[in-house]
C-alpha cells in the first residue's frame, strides 16, 4: 500500500494542496451563496487558464532548476504579432509588398514568436551558461521593448469573431480557454510522467552531474523546456489577446510572479527535481479561487491585499503540516 | 531652428509618467513631435509610474543640458520636488495633464481636470439611469484605477460628489483593476457571479471599460447594463458610436501636448508671463453628441 | 563513560535502531561493526546530538544526559566524524574547520590569522599538504575527508566518534590517522572507530560491538576475535572471500588506449593524463591502483567522454576507433562507468529505485513512444534480486538506501545498457564486507560472461582479489604493469608512489 | 601569490564584473561627452543609492540560498509610516490622544517597521519552514496592502526641509545618500568577511545540513538576515521619501527585480553559498550606469528596453569569460 502510494509521487504529491484548496473554498461558499454555482466554476477555471498554460511550462522550467522571468513579456509580445498579422497583415510600402495572413497563420506567427524567444532563452543558458534568471530577466526586458516597438504603444483591436471564438467560446458546455489549458495541461502530465523528455527533466533537476554521466544530453533538455515554455506563453497570449479582442502592449505584466507562485505552491520546489504539473494546477486554482472570492466577498481593494498574503501563507502552512502528518 | 549657443539645436524633455498605456503614448508622443515642429530636439522619458526614477530623469535631464521640460507627473505631490530641481537650476517645466500641487514649482500646467470631468459623468449617469432610480434602486458597480494612484481617487470622488446624492442608487461592488483592460474583465465577471442584476457600471479609465463591457457581452447582459468609461479612447468612441457603452469623459492629450510644447517654445524665445493654469476641459461624450467626434484619433 | 541503554530509532516506517545497549570506554578505541544498514550511523547521529528525539537514555560519566542539538553535544566534549562528509564547498579548509567555532579577535571579528595558523598546524600532523585558504570544491573527496578528521581534531574532546573515516583515503592517510588515534587513546579519550574495512579494526580497536538489525548483538575484547568470527557475527552466517580464478588463455582484445592525453583545466601546457596507453580483453579484469590524485579517475572519465575538449588520443573499442564528445556516445558504443562520487554522479538521490535504474536505458521500456511502467518495474525488480539489493520496493527513493544498495543502484543502472566494457571507480567505498562480496561476486562473474573491466581502486588486496592483470598509475602516467600472479605488494606501492616528491 | 589570491576570495571574486563595467563606460563616453562628468559621476551614485541599500541586504538573504520578494513593498510601508508620523503623529480622536513624532523618532518607526515585516519573513520560513520564495511574496501583497490602508491611496507629502535633507543634502562634496548606501556597504563587507555571523551566512547557504551539524543556529541566523533585509529596505524608503519629500503608495513597486538582477549580475548564485556585497554593488552600478548612459544616449524609450536586456546579457557573458580564462 505505502509502496503503492509512492509509486505515483511524482504525480499525486500534489494532492497535499487539496486540503488548503477545500479549506479555502468552504470558506468562501460559507460566506457567499455564490461561490459554489457552476456558472462561478466555469467563471473561476476560465479565469485561470491563462495562468495555467503559462504555470505548466514553467513548471517544466522549474522542475530543471531553472526559472522564467520572460514569461508575461513573451505572452504580450505572441498575442501582438498574432493581433498585428491578423489585422494589418506585412506591409511594406516601399517594396510594394503586402502579405496578408489568415487566421491559422496570424496564429501560428505568434507562437511561433514564442517559441522563437523561449529557444532564445535556452540557447543563452546553456550555450554562455548564464544563470537562467538573468538570460530570461533579459528577455523580460527585450521582449516588452519589442512588443511596444512592433504594438508602438498602442493595442490592436477588432480582430474578428473567428479569433475571439478562441477566448469567449464554449464547446460541449465547458468554456473553450478551458479546454485549451486542460489539453495543454494532459500533454504536460503525459510529457512529465510518461516520456523520456519528462524523465529527463525530474532528472537534471534532481542531479545535472548524475544525469550527465547517464547519458543525458542536457543542453538539449533545456532548451526543449525553455521552448516549450515560451510556446506555452504564447498559447496564453493567444487565449488573453483573443478574450479581449484586443492586444495589449502591457499585457502580462508580472504575470511571472503569478506563475511561479502558481507552481510553488503546488508543490514544486524551486531547486528542481521535485513536484508536478497536477501540484502547479492547484496552486493556480487556489490563486484564482481567492481572487475570486475576494471580490464576490466584496473585500476592499486595500484590505484584499493584505488577506490574500495570509490566506497564500496560510494555505502553504497548512499544506506543509498535513504534508508531514503522513 | 532654434540653435544654442555651441549651434547645437536646442532640447526639449518630455518627461512622461508612464509609456505602458496609449493614452500617455499620445501624450508623449505628441508633445515630442509638435517641439520637434518647433526646432527642437526632444527627448522622451518614460518614468514607469515611479516617483523616484522621474526624479532620475530630471537628474539625468538637468545634466544634458536640456532647455525646457514638457513634464507629465507620475504624482502630483511626488514631484513636486522634481519641479523644484529643474527652477533652481533655471530650466522651465510645463505640467501637462496632472498637476503638481505647488504653486511655484511649474512655469505653467496645463491639466485635464479628472475631478470635474467625472462631475459631469457621475451627473450623465444620474440622468440617464434617474428614471429606474425613481421606481426602484439602481445597483452600480464602480471599476477603480490602481489604488495608489491619485487620479484613480480623484475620478472616483468627482464621480461620487454627485451620484452619492441621490438616495436611489447604490453601489454593490467597489472593486480595482489597475486600469487594466484584462483584470477589469476578469473582475466585473466575478462580480456578476454576486450580482447578476446591476443596472451600470463606472470605470476608472476607457481600457477597464471595454473590459467591463466585453465581460458583459459574454454573460448576455451587454443591453441591460451602461458601461461608462473615462478617457476618450478610439475604442471607447466607436463603442459608443455603436451604441454600446454609454458615455465616457474624453480628455485630450493632444491638446494639452501641443499647448505644453508651444509655451515652452514661447518661453524659450523670452516670454515670462504664462498663466499658472491652463485647464483644458474634460468634454462628456455621449450618443447624442458622438456624432461631433467624427473622425476617431487614435488613442 | 559514555554509556547508551535501550536506545530505539524509528524513522516513519523504519526501526533503525531496537532496544540498542552499548558501552564506550575512556582510555579505548571500540569498533563498532555491523552491515550496511544496521544501524551504526544512526546510533552515532543520536550520542552527537543530531537526532532529538529518540527511546532510551544515554548515560556520560554516570551521569543521565540528553542532547537536544549538536551543539549540546559538542560542549559535553563529544565530537564526530560523520560519515557523509559534511564540508561547505565554496568556503576555504580553515574556514570549514572552524566552522561554529572561531577564533574572534578582542573586537568580536574573525582572527583569520590565529584560524589560519591552527590550521596549518592541523594539516601538517595530518600531513595533508594542502594550502589552508584553498576551497573545499577544489578538493578530491580523500582530500576532504583528511579535512574532516581535522575538523574534529581541532577542539579537545572526551569521545571522538569516527564513523568511516578511511573510506575515501588511501592507506599512508590511515597510517597518519592510526598515529593520531593511538596519541588520543593515550590522552585517555574515547575513541568510537566504525569502519567497513576489517584489517583495519584488527590494528586499532579494542573492543568492538556487534549491530545487526538495529540490536546489539555482542560486544568483547578485540583480541578474542579472529577475521572469520567477526564477520560471521556481524552478517549472521559465514561468507567465503572471493578470489578470482585465473584463466590461462589470453584474451581477445577490446578496449585498446594509445596515448591518451589530458590537458589541465587551468594549466594548459600541463598534461594530467601523460601519454596512456593500454589495452583491456574481453573477459579480462583490468585493476588500476594508484594513490590519492594518481589520475585514475580523470583516466575513466577521459574514456568515458567527459573531457573532450581536452583530451586526445586513440581509443578502440571492439576493433573501431571511438570518438566520445559526450557520455552518450561512450555508452553508444558500449561503455558504462560507475562514477566515484555515487551520491552526486552515480544517482539522482531524490528519484526511486526504478528510475534510478532505467535511466541509462529508456530506449528500452518505451513503447510507442511512452515509457511503460510495468516494463520499468519489471526491468528494476530483475536488479533487484539478481543483485540481491535491499530495498522496500522498486519506489523507494534512493536516498533512503544504505551506500551497498545504492552501489548496487548504480551498478544495475549500468548492467541495464549490456555494456562491452564496464569502467569502475572505487566499487566498493563504504560498503560493507558481505555486500562487497556480492559486488566482487558479481565482477567476476560479468567477466566470465565477457565483459571487460577496469576497476580503480585504492584497496590493494581488492585490486590483487579480483583482477587478472594490475596496472598502476602515479603522476597521470601508468608506472607499471604486472599479472596479478606476480604482482607484490611492495613493487605496486613503490611504483605508486610520486617521484617528484 | 595563488593562495594569497584565494583567500580574498569571497570577497574580491566579484571583480570579475569590472571588465564588463569598465567597457560599459567606455562605449557610454564614446557617445556621449556629458557622461563622463563629475557633476554625472554623482547623479549615477545618487540615484544607485537605494537600490545599493536594498541589494545589500538582498545580497545577505540569496548568500542563505534565499530570496525577498518583499523589500519593494516594505521600502513603501517603511517610508509611509515615517512620512505620516512625521505629519500626522498618531490620533485617536475617539481617545482623546494625540502623539507627535520628532524626526528621528519617525525615523526609527520607520526602520522599526522595516525591520519587523523582516523579522516576521525570517520568522515564517524558519517556523513553518515555508519556501522564502512563498513567504516573501505573500510579504510583497501584505506589506503593500498596508501601505495602501495606512496612506489611504494618497501620498503623504510636505516633510520638513530637515528630513528632506537626507535625501538631497551634501556632506563633505558627497551627496548624503551617497554616504548612506556607501556606509551600509562598508558595514555589510565587514559583516560578510570579518564576522561569525557572515562566516554562517555563507556557510548556511553553501550547505543548510552541513552547517547545522557543526552546530549553527541557522534559523537564529536566518531571522536575522531577513531582518537586516528589512531594515535595509526601510533605508532604502527613507531615502526615496525624503528624495521626493512625499511618500508615494506605489513606491517600490518591482523593486525586488532591480535588486536581484544586481545580485545575480554581481555575481552571487541563487542557490546561495557564493558571492559577496562588492559584486552586488557592481551589479548596481551596471544596472545604474545603463540606465544612464540609455538616457544620455538619447535612446528612444521603447528601444531603451531592448537594448538593456541585450547588454545585460552581454555584461554577463563578458564576465563569465574573463572569469573562465583566469
Ligand atoms: N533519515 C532517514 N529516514 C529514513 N530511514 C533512515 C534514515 N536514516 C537511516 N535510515 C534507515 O535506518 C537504517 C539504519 O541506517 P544507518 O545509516 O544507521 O546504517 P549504518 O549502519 O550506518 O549503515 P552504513 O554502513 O551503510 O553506513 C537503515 O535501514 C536506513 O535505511
Ligand atoms: N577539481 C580539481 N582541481 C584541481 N585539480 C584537480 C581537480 N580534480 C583533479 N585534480 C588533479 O588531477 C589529478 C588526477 O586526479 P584524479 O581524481 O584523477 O585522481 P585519482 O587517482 O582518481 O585519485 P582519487 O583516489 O582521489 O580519486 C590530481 O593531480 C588532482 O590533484
Ligand atoms: O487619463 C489617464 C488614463 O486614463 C490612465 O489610464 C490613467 O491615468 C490618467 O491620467
Ligand atoms: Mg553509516
Ligand atoms: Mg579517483
Amino acid at each position: 500500500m505505502q509502496a503503492q502510494l509512492q509509486t505515483y509521487r511524482p504525480v499525486f504529491l500534489k494532492f497535499q494542496s487539496l486540503i488548503a484548496l477545500f479549506i479555502l473554498c468552504l470558506g468562501i461558499s460559507l460566506m457567499s451563496d455564490k461561490f459554489l454555482t457552476v456558472a462561478n466554476f466555469w467563471n473561476v477555471l476560465r479565469q485561470i487558464s491563462v495562468n495555467v498554460c503559462i504555470s505548466t511550462g514553467m513548471t517544466l522550467v522549474v522542475l530543471t532548476a531553472g526559472i522564467d522571468l520572460s514569461v508575461g513579456s513573451i505572452l504580450a509580445l505572441s498575442g501582438a504579432i498574432t493581433a498585428g498579422l491578423l489585422r494589418n497583415g506585412i506591409q511594406l510600402p516601399s517594396a510594394n509588398l503586402y502579405i496578408g495572413f489568415t487566421l491559422l497563420g496570424a496564429m501560428l506567427a505568434g507562437l511561433l514568436t514564442g517559441s522563437g524567444l523561449g529557444w532564445f532563452n535556452g540557447w543563452a543558458i546553456t550555450r554562455f551558461k548564464l544563470p537562467p534568471f538573468v538570460a530570461t530577466l533579459a528577455m523580460l526586458t527585450i521582449a516588452r521593448g519589442l512588443t511596444m516597438l512592433w504594438t508602438e504603444g498602442f493595442p490592436i483591436t477588432g480582430l474578428g469573431d473567428s479569433f475571439t471564438y478562441l477566448g469567449t467560446g464554449w464547446f460541449l458546455g465547458i468554456p473553450l480557454p478551458v479546454w485549451v489549458s486542460g489539453i495543454i495541461v494532459a500533454v504536460a502530465v503525459l510529457i512529465t510522467d510518461k516520456t523520456r523528455l519528462g524523465r529527463y527533466i525530474y532528472a537534471i533537476g534532481g542531479s545535472e552531474s548524475a544525469s550527465r554521466l547517464s547519458g543525458v544530453n542536457i543542453n538539449r533538455i533545456k532548451i526543449i523546456v525553455y521552448t516549450l515554455a515560451g510556446a506555452l506563453a504564447a498559447v496564453g497570449g493567444l487565449l488573453v489577446t483573443s478574450r479581449l479582442d484586443s492586444a495589449q502592449p502591457n499585457a502580462g505584466t508580472s504575470y511571472e510572479l503569478d506563475s511561479i507562485a502558481a507552481v510553488v505552491i503546488g508543490g514544486t520546489s524551486l531547486s528542481g527535481g521535485r513536484g508536478s504539473i497536477l501540484g502547479t494546477v492547484q496552486g493556480a486554482i487556489i490563486i484564482g479561487v481567492l481572487n475570486n472570492g475576494l471580490v464576490l466577498l466584496n473585500v476592499s481593494p486595500f484590505w484584499q491585499q493584505v488577506v490574500k498574503g495570509f490566506v497564500i501563507l496560510l494555505a502553504v502552512i497548512i499544506d506543509k503540516r498535513t504534508d508531514n502528518e503522513k | 531652428t532654434t540653435k544654442s549657443k555651441t549651434g547645437q539645436p536646442k532640447k526639449v524633455a518630455v518627461i512622461v509618467s508612464t509609456l505602458n498605456n496609449p493614452w500617455f503614448v499620445v501624450l508623449a508622443e505628441t508633445a515630442a513631435a509638435q517641439a520637434k515642429a518647433l526646432g527642437y530636439e526632444a527627448k522622451i522619458f518614460d518614468s514607469q509610474n515611479n516617483t523616484a526614477l522621474e526624479n532620475d530623469h530630471f537628474e539625468n535631464a538637468i545634466v544634458s543640458g536640456f532647455d525646457a521640460i514638457l513634464l507629465n507627473p507620475t504624482d502630483s505631490d511626488g514631484s513636486i520636488v522634481n519641479a523644484m530641481k529643474a527652477k533652481e537650476e533655471g530650466i522651465p517645466v510645463f505640467c501637462m495633464d496632472r498637476e503638481v500641487n505647488s504653486p511655484g514649482a511649474a512655469t505653467c500646467q496645463i491639466l485635464s481636470d479628472n475631478y470635474s470631468g467625472c462631475v459631469a459623468i457621475g451627473k450623465y449617469f444620474v440622468q440617464t439611469l434617474g428614471k429606474k432610480a425613481k421606481t426602484a434602486s439602481v445597483n452600480y458597480v464602480e471599476i477603480l484605477g490602481l489604488v495608489g494612484d491619485n487620479n484613480t481617487w480623484n475620478r472616483s470622488k468627482g464621480f461620487h460628489s454627485v451620484v452619492d446624492r441621490y438616495p436611489g442608487f447604490k453601489l454593490v461592488a467597489q472593486q480595482s483593476a489597475d486600469f487594466d483592460r484584462n483584470k477589469a474583465m476578469e473582475v466585473l465577471e466575478s462580480i456578476l457571479q454576486a450580482h447578476p442584476d446591476i443596472d451600470a457600471v463606472f470605470c476608472g479609465n476607457d481600457a477597464m471599460a471595454m473590459g467591463a463591457y466585453q465581460a458583459l457581452v459574454a454573460a448576455g447582459k451587454a443591453k441591460e447594463v451602461g458601461v461608462f468609461g473615462f478617457d476618450g479612447a478610439d475604442d471607447v468612441m466607436n463603442s459608443i458610436r455603436d451604441g454600446k457603452i454609454k458615455a465616457t469623459g474624453l480628455q485630450s492629450p493632444q491638446t494639452m501636448a501641443r499647448t505644453a510644447a508651444q509655451y515652452a517654445d514661447e518661453y524659450i524665445k523670452g516670454k515670462r508671463d504664462f498663466a499658472k493654469k491652463v485647464p483644458v476641459a474634460v468634454e462628456l461624450v455621449d450618443q447624442a453628441n458622438i456624432a461631433d467626434y467624427q473622425d476617431p484619433k487614435k488613442l | 563513560m559514555l554509556v547508551a541503554d535501550d536506545i530505539t530509532k524509528r524513522f516513519s516506517g523504519v526501526t533503525a535502531l531496537d532496544k540498542v545497549c552499548l558501552e564506550f570506554q575512556a582510555g579505548k578505541v571500540t569498533a563498532v561493526i555491523g552491515e550496511n544498514g544496521a544501524g551504526k550511523s544512526t546510533l552515532m547521529k543520536i550520542l552527537s546530538g543530531v537526532y532529538p528525539d529518540y527511546e532510551g537514555q544515554i548515560r556520560f560519566n554516570g551521569q543521565p544526559v540528553r542532547f537536544s542539538s549538536v551543539r549540546d553535544a559538542q560542549d559535553c566534549g563529544i565530537t564526530i566524524i560523520h560519515q557523509e562528509l559534511n564540508l561547505i564547498p565554496y568556503l576555504s579548509i580553515t574556514e570549514n574547520i572552524f566552522l561554529g567555532r572561531e577564533i574572534t579577535t578582542r573586537w568580536g571579528t574573525l582572527d583569520k590569522k590565529a584560524m589560519r595558523h591552527t590550521c596549518q598546524q592541523l594539516l601538517d600532523k595530518l600531513k595533508l599538504s594542502l594550502d589552508p585558504d584553498r576551497l573545499i570544491a577544489d578538493l578530491k573527496v580523500g582530500q576532504q575527508q583528511v579535512v574532516e578528521i581535522a575538523k574534529a581534531l581541532l577542539v579537545d574532546s572526551k569521545v571522538i566518534i569516527m564513523d568511516e573515516p578511511t573510506s575515501a583515503i588511501s592507506e599512508s592517510e590511515v597510517a597518519v590517522l592510526f598515529g593520531i588515534i593511538d596519541d588520543l587513546r593515550s590522552e585517555n579519550k574515547a575513541i568510537v572507530y566504525i569502519s567497513h574495512k576489517l584489517d583495519e579494526l584488527f590494528t586499532i580497536a579494542d573492543h568492538f560491538v556487534v549491530l545487526r538489525d538495529g540490536k546489539s548483538i555482542e560486544s568483547g575484547d578485540m583480541q578474542s576475535m579472529d577475521h572469520d568470527t567477526l564477520i560471521r557475527k556481524m552478517v549472521g552466517r559465514d561468507i567465503t572471500s572471493i578470489r578470482r580464478q585465473r584463466n590461462d588463455h589470453g584474451y581477445s582484445p577490446l578496449l585498446s588506449v594509445e596515448n591518451l592525453c589530458l590537458t589541465h583545466p587551468v594549466r594548459a601546457q600541463e598534461n594530467q593524463l601523460k601519454n596512456i596507453s593500454l589495452t583491456v580483453g574481453r573477459g579480462e579484469i583490468v585493476g588500476i591502483f594508484g594513490l590519492m590524485g594518481a589520475g585514475r579517475t580523470e583516466l575513466l572519465e577521459t574514456l568515458f567522454g567527459l573531457h573532450p575538449k581536452r583530451a586526445n588520443g586513440i581509443i578502440r573499442l571492439n576493433g573501431e576507433t571511438v570518438s566520445c564528445k559526450a557520455p552518450i556516445d561512450a555508452i553508444r558504443a558500449g561503455m558504462a562507468l560507475v562514477p566515484e562520487d555515487r551520491k552526486k554522479d552515480g544517482l539522482v538521490l531524490g528519484l526511486d529505485v526504478q528510475t534510478n535504474i532505467s535511466l541509462s536505458t529508456l530506449d528500452s521500456i518505451e513503447q510507442t513512444g511512452l515509457l511503460n511502467r510495468q516494463k520499468e518495474s519489471n526491468l528494476a525488480k530483475k536488479y533487484i534480486a539478481e543483485l540481491r539489493i535491499k530495498t522496500p520496493s522498486e519506489k523507494q527513493a534512493a536516498k533512503n538506501l544504505s551506500g551497498g544498495n545504492q552501489q548496487k543502484i548504480v551498478l544495475s543502472k549500468w548492467l541495464a545498457t549490456h555494456p562491452k566494457l564496464l569502467m569502475l571507480d572505487e566499487p566498493t567505498r563504504g560498503i560493507d564486507v558481505n555486500a562487497k562480496n556480492e559486488i566482487y561476486k558479481l565482477i567476476l562473474q560479468l567477466a566470465d560472461e565477457g565483459m571487460g573491466i577496469i576497476v580503480v581502486s585504492s584497496e590493494l588486496p581488492e585490486i590483487l582479489a579480483i583482477s587478472d592483470r594490475v596496472l598502476v598509475m602515479s603522476e597521470g602516467t601508468i608506472t607499471a604493469e604486472m599479472s596479478a600472479e606476480d604482482a607484490a605488494e611492495d613493487s605496486i606501492l613503490k611504483a605508486a608512489i610520486p617521484k617528484t616528491l
